[in-house]
């Protein structure tokens, strides 16, 4: 684990490469890692992440500055930025059900082939998927997503990585740490190895590759 | 007149027991919230991590690490406990969650919901529409009866579908309807309307229960 | 959520019934409740536990006192009386590697249909299951577990159910809890509801059906 | 002459990396918590649900609640994590484990290891060894060269594998052996003993690595 200054986040992150984001309307996005990719106009990215947020918001910055050329989100619905783009065909959009989406997320991180779910049973989201019965009831064979970077928030870490996260600012970040190749998160305060408890950890440090202090936006 | 909004949500608060877990969607569903009846207690779970989620808080004191799934600032009561998205959908998709009360845009007559898109004209996504309709306990849908005059309630959805499961109950400002492996009961009617005017503004055809009650 | 008394829970527990136990190694098991099951002398209990601990400790007391008929569990090595009756056929022990009965346990409580598993292939493990093939890799198809009983020890509980673990523990406990019909919780301490931070809250306590309080055994 | 596990022990310790996750399984693997060379920080992970285990506590110190995988009480070092069976063995299974080192029954020329069973005469159960061996990143068996004058690396495992996964490397008192698709490479060897001595207590061919070294 290695801490790094701002600025230095957005070198290790090449264009045209995948990228889970966290938060959920905004609330628990690493605001200032997304305004240094949209300041150093990063494109091409493949977009895992809740939804796309509002236009001036998390995700949704990264989506009015055409950072990202498909996503695989939730929800779209509070930017109409993603539906013009998506409509448009500049964007290429792969919606999940929420529930599903964590779940294959976090088969993604702990080394699952796949998952049976019954939501989207006989929806359009059942299209192209293996359907397996047992004792007599449907599921989706669902896979796992993995991404190259997982771009998460958390409150504070500790100096080996150890994250707390905020309230309802948790989200999806600590599933999206176990599922990414390089883990980099954007921390309002690093404290020292030992001030926490080990009960109140709820990511531990050794998932974590980079650490980079944001302070707080809003 | 009470607003017709105003009577599904006060009629919707009526279904609600002691001790629920309690998911409200966007629009009439967060409505629902108004009207608990006196002397139980239910508990709200927001599908962005959280139970026990408050009112809106007092001017300045919002923070932005504390929202609800519409991204509105919340407060949290005494109590509440916090949890990640896959937490989240357990709760939802394990089949803990009591009660999801949902808005919708078609019912069928198999009770069968379509409320998440309109092919070619708006594609908000699913979000976790799919998995609350599929995982809770009891679904209740709480929508208007019609819609610029044309029916909700149709004999086949056209729009596509929100899960193959059928629906608890659907409650609109006219009619409280129980679909059964049979089709459509009509369980209870606004008392200012008769059966044949809600038949007529309904394009299923509607069982009625013959203990057929007025809504209150 | 109801308050019972130590001696209450048992009135809850039926004969034959399957149970879900907490802990690892005698480490974070109810220990009151598990007492009470000996002196009750209820029997042909199926449980499902990661181990039976030592023959004076945790769920080792249970097989010494003959209170099971069968159990799924990780590891038995540590209980000369498991292997006695097991071999003696008094007691069926159904075995499985530890992390997948982790995940069994919890796909019964998030409500997968299955998930698929490395763990076992080419195996004694795999025989008799289904072998999933993704992307050239094998995979276990491994079915949920579900009990009509949890009984789970947490450090404390407030007045709502809400559930802080301590430290090893927590281990299988937190997954117990959600897949079993009926939830008794064993705490050490009931504290005001208000008085727990909301992310320090391991398990809401919406999940929960009883707790009793049960002090401290060693 | 060091004792034969210390010296395997000692060399598996040359193998760790500076901010590697390690896991020990029971018997000759803790002792290599021991020999982490000096100037890197490894932390270990226990599946019951920690890293950061420490060493055991002081007499009068113990506390039931914090034991490692084999229910002993044990410390947390500061900066110690606690997580539920299913995210210690998301670890594990993930592929975020750097290093599982575990004793060993029998490992064939294939690489392939048997470790929890004997059948008929000892049971115990996998516990977590499959998850591990099958998991980690990087699997290093510790064992004995042979048991009770009976080689414990053969041609093929006559005992129950623990996962269809080749291991990475194995560590005796006499050799370091690579597996590799084609077979078993002899690394190192003893300084007191000869190629010609290590092949004959082992079932197994092995292939002799070209800068075939000492065990230091």
């Amino acid at each position: 684990m290695r801490i790094v200054g701002m600025k230095e986040t957005i070198s290790l992150i090449k264009k045209d490469s995948s990228v889970m984001i966290g938060g959920f309307l905004g609330c628990g996005s690493p605001d200032c890692i997304i305004n240094e990719i949209v300041e150093n106009e990063i494109s091409g990215l493949t977009l895992v992440a809740n939804d796309t947020a509002f236009p001036e918001m998390g995700v949704g910055k990264l989506i009015v500055n055409k950072c990202a050329s498909k996503i695989v989100v939730s929800h779209i619905g509070t930017n109409p930025e993603t539906q013009r783009q998506m409509i448009e065909g500049e964007l290429e959009v792969e919606l999940v059900p929420q529930g599903t989406l964590a779940e294959r997320i976090r088969a993604g991180g702990v080394g699952l082939g796949g998952i049976l779910t019954p939501t989207g049973v006989g929806t359009v989201v059942q299209d192209g998927k293996k359907v397996v019965t047992i004792d007599g009831k449907d599921y989706l064979m669902e896979l796992p997503l993995r991404a190259d970077f997982a771009l998460v928030k958390a409150k504070k870490a500790d100096y080996f990585g150890n994250l707390v996260f905020s309230l309802t600012a948790r989200n999806f970040n600590p599933l999206m740490v176990l599922a990414c190749d390089t883990v980099i998160v954007e921390v309002e305060e690093i404290v020292p190895v030992g001030s926490l408890s080990p009960d109140e950890i709820h990511i531990p440090g050794v998932f974590v590759h980079y650490i980079a202090v944001g302070g707080r936006l809003q | 007149m009470i607003d017709p909004k105003e009577r599904i949500a006060r009629r919707i608060g009526r279904e609600l027991s002691d001790g629920d877990l309690v998911n409200l969607g966007i629009g009439i569903p967060t409505l629902v919230s108004n009207y608990i009846p006196a002397g139980i207690r239910v508990f709200f779970q927001s599908e962005n991590g959280i139970i026990g989620m408050g009112p809106l808080p007092e001017k300045g004191m919002e923070n932005g690490d504390l929202t609800n799934a519409g991204g509105q600032c919340v407060t949290a009561l005494p109590g509440s406990a916090i949890f990640d998205s896959a937490m989240s959908f357990s709760i939802i998709r394990g089949g803990h969650l009591d009660v999801t009360v949902l808005g919708g845009l078609q019912v069928d007559e198999n009770g069968i919901l379509a409320n998440w898109m309109v092919p070619g004209r708006m594609v908000p996504g699913m979000g976790g529409a799919m998995d609350l309709v599929t995982g809770a306990k009891r679904v209740i849908v709480a929508m208007t009866h019609t819609s610029k005059g044309n029916p909700k309630i149709v004999k086949k959805c056209s729009l596509p579908i929100t899960s193959n499961r059928r629906v608890d109950l659907i409650v609109t400002e006219l009619a409280v309807i129980e679909p059964f492996p049979g089709g459509l009961m009509l369980k209870e009617k606004a008392s200012d309307a008769t059966v044949e005017e809600i038949q007529s503004l309904t394009e299923a055809r509607l069982f009625v229960a013959e203990d057929l009650k007025d809504m209150v």
